[in-house]
């Protein structure tokens, strides 16, 4: 008998708590007009880092091609006029990408980084492969591409 | 005022149309269902004498008709189900366990 | 207005039971039952039993055809479970029967009338209503009253053990 | 006559317009709500607070390719959502939505009919309900909609029956059928049928949910064991006549309880239809609550506590009332 009445009044129990709940705060974000602040440690799109001159820093050793578990990274090295190594070629496959940041963590001159930028979608699937041109920090006063 | 003649000729068209049903079809619930029609047939015919005499007795009649034909319905599907359950199929051709 | 009223259900009426016995499949024929069903409610309408229309609909048409629907969907004939339909010589026989009868009843009818005498009742304000059903039903009617209960009772009992498989 | 057909008339395009406004705006509200409920927003982007949200799913609904499966009864499958979809239009004409109005020197009953067995008619319309769901769900040619057309009208005919019975109880005390004169005994609070048969109103509640499909009893349109029940196999217009029949038989269920046991319009101060919206109004919300609160019921469950538990309680309830009155 007793069990019945407490199962009786687990109803209006229950309505009471979905009742709270109608005056608490919506936790809904609008998304496009307000945006979520990102945690410190984001991780999102790559850009590669410039020094003080504004030259590349990226000596295209390959250590991050080798980190990358999901192998999305591809370069080709070429000599530039100071005779310095460069990378001629650096593309990185977003669509491989799992964005597990140990590309940064391999580069020994600090040239790569995840940035906190995750609005890159694309209706076309070459439009991911990332060049270098697209990568790179655009100098002062250059416009991105 | 609709004359009563009218009322009784259609109540006759009716149940003559569930007894042809009755008579021409095999199929188990369609002929249930022109039983239906007789009685319904039946109903019209005491409803519009009642209201010629001006007295209840006719509609009563038709509303103890309808208990009948509840109960009958009740009755009459559980033994089609019984009878579908044994035999698979609905008509009554195949119902002659007592023919001879 | 009446007129119009009349035929119009009539019509309904007559057609949806013809219709009952030549559709083929029995979920039509239950369709139309129930078209014939509510027709014939409209009649009982002009025919000042209101409260018969409404008992009607929710008998007949509401309880009574669910079941029927309910039965045949449970069943699932599909189309060569119905058997062999209409042999020509019981059909011809069957047609000819039934115009016999309506011949017969046609006359009976006509006869009868002749015969009756008494012009229209004048009817009470609300013939057909609710209370004056409910007030013959308790008294001139108590006891067949009291069957239909017993009888319901015993189609219920008896369809549960027609229905069941093993008691 | 000629008055009084358009007379007639009016009121019922007046009722008509409303009542699918009411429809419209429930889904908003019925959206807003829940989502309100579950700490949400719920629809914000079309127009103000999506006001406006309605007319874009109907014009949506309108615009779909409309599908009629391989098999399928091609008649029945269109006639179905007709039939689940005017009832509810019909349950209108009798109930009572304000005092009468004096109008260009005419007294104008706030009724579409005054019929004076307005209770029966509407049992009786409502029984004609259940052919809808169980016809598409037969026509629809697929297993779920066939589930869930058996399992509804097995829902609705042995909910019917509690229903019923627990208005019995009302009838026993008015001694009338006619709403207008129920609506009319209960003019001051405490002669509200609530007050006076307040186990009918909880049967009579559950009972309506029932018949409605709503949760706690939608197993007939149980999303996640049926697909869409009965109206899985839907879409375009057809599924939106269903979705405003439900919709409808919502409002209707509402206005009933609201007439039977919460003094129709009756209310001081402000207007009797403004009242009657407003107590419309209360039962529809507390429909939403009731289903962002509860879980479905399993089949066995249903079947269970409706013959086993809601039929004697609402015998027991006429019995009890019968005492009293003789009393």
């Amino acid at each position: 008998m007793l069990n019945y009445i407490n199962s009786l009044l687990a109803i209006p129990r229950g309505l009471l708590v979905t009742f709270k709940h109608l005056f608490k705060p919506a936790v809904t974000l609008r998304y496009p007009e307000v945006k979520e602040k990102l945690p410190e440690r984001y991780r999102g799109l790559h850009y590669l880092a410039r020094d003080e001159n504004g030259d590349e820093k990226c000596v295209c050793c390959g250590l991050c091609a080798l980190a990358c578990p999901s192998g999305c990274i591809y370069m080709e090295p070429g000599e530039n006029q100071r005779g310095e190594r460069y990378a001629r070629v650096y593309e990185i496959n977003e669509l491989r990408c799992i964005f597990c940041g140990y590309c940064e963590e391999a580069c020994p001159v600090g040239a790569i980084f995840l940035g906190k930028e995750y609005e890159f979608s694309n209706d076309k699937r070459e439009k991911f492969i990332y060049t270098k041109e697209e990568l790179l920090v655009p100098l002062p006063g250059e416009k991105k591409v | 005022m609709v004359p009563l003649s009218y009322y009784l000729f259609l109540s006759g068209l009716i149940f003559t149309i569930g007894v042809l049903g009755f008579l021409v079809r095999r199929n188990l619930l369609v002929m249930f269902m022109c039983i239906e029609l007789m009685l319904n047939g039946v109903n019209l015919f005491l409803v519009s004498l009642a209201r010629k005499f001006g007295s209840m007795d006719g509609q009563i009649f038709v509303f103890l008709i309808m208990t009948v034909a509840a109960a009958e319905a009740a009755v009459g599907l559980a033994i089609i189900i019984a009878f579908f359950r044994n035999k698979k199929s609905a008509n009554v051709d195949d119902l002659n366990l007592m023919k001879w | 207005m009446e007129f119009l009223i009349f035929f119009i259900a009539a019509i309904i009426l007559v057609f949806a039971s013809v219709l009952v016995v030549v559709q083929r499949n029995p979920v039509h024929s239950a369709l139309f039952l129930i078209a014939a069903l509510c027709a014939q409610a409209i009649l009982y309408l002009l025919l000042n039993a209101t409260f018969l229309a409404v008992i009607q609909i929710i008998v007949y048409a509401g309880a009574i055809m669910v079941l029927f629907l309910f039965v045949i969907m449970l069943l699932n004939l599909k189309k060569d479970e119905f058997g062999p339909e209409r042999r020509k010589a019981q059909s011809f026989f069957g047609i000819l029967f039934a115009v016999l009868l309506l011949m017969e009843l046609g006359l009976v009818v006509k006869i009868g009338l002749s015969k009756l005498t008494p012009a229209d009742a004048s009817l009470s304000f609300d013939f057909g209503g609710v209370q004056l059903v409910g007030k013959s039903l308790f008294t001139d009617y108590l006891f067949p009253f009291e069957l239909t209960s017993v009888l319901l009772l015993v189609a219920m009992v008896g369809a549960i053990v027609l229905a069941k498989k093993k008691l | 006559m000629l008055t009084v057909a358009i007379v007639a008339l009016v009121k019922v395009i007046v009722v008509l317009v409303i009542f699918l406004l009411m429809i419209a705006y429930l889904t908003w509200w019925e959206r807003k709500l829940l989502a309100h409920f579950q700490v949400r927003l719920g629809p914000m982007r079309v127009g103000p607070h999506g006001l406006l949200q309605p007319l874009a799913d109907g014009l949506k609904l309108l615009f779909k390719e409309d599908i009629t499966p391989a098999g399928s009864n091609r008649i029945i499958f269109t006639l179905a959502p007709i039939i689940t979809f005017v009832p509810t239009f019909m349950v209108l004409a009798v109930i009572p939505f304000g005092k009468s109005i004096t109008l260009f020197g005419k007294s104008i009953d706030l009724i579409i009919s005054d019929f004076n067995m307005g209770i029966l008619y509407i049992f009786a319309v409502v029984s004609l309900g259940v052919y809808g769901i169980v016809l598409a769900g037969w026509s629809s040619n697929n297993k779920y909609s066939l589930l869930g057309g058996l399992r509804s009208s097995a829902q609705m005919i042995s909910y019917e029956v509690s229903l019923g019975l627990s208005v019995i109880g009302i009838l026993m005390l008015s001694g009338s059928l006619s709403l207008v004169n129920i609506v009319n005994q209960q003019d001051s609070i405490l002669n509200w049928y609530i007050f006076r048969q307040p186990l009918a109103f909880v049967i009579f509640l559950i009972c309506a949910l029932a018949e409605i499909n709503r949760i706690p009893f939608d197993l007939p349109e149980a999303d996640n064991e049926l697909v869409a029940g009965y109206y899985t196999e839907y879409s375009s217009m057809k599924f939106a006549m269903f979705f405003l029949g439900e919709y409808g038989s919502m409002i209707n269920a509402s206005a009933i309880a609201t007439t039977l046991f919460f003094g129709g319009w009756q209310g001081p101060w402000l207007p009797p239809v403004v009242w009657f919206l407003i107590k419309i109004g209360a039962f529809l919300s507390f429909f939403i609550w009731l289903r962002a609160t509860l879980p479905r019921f399993r089949y066995d469950q249903l079947m269970r506590f409706g013959w086993g538990i809601l039929l004697p309680l609402a015998l027991l309830n006429i019995f009890i009332t019968a005492i009293i009155m003789v009393w």
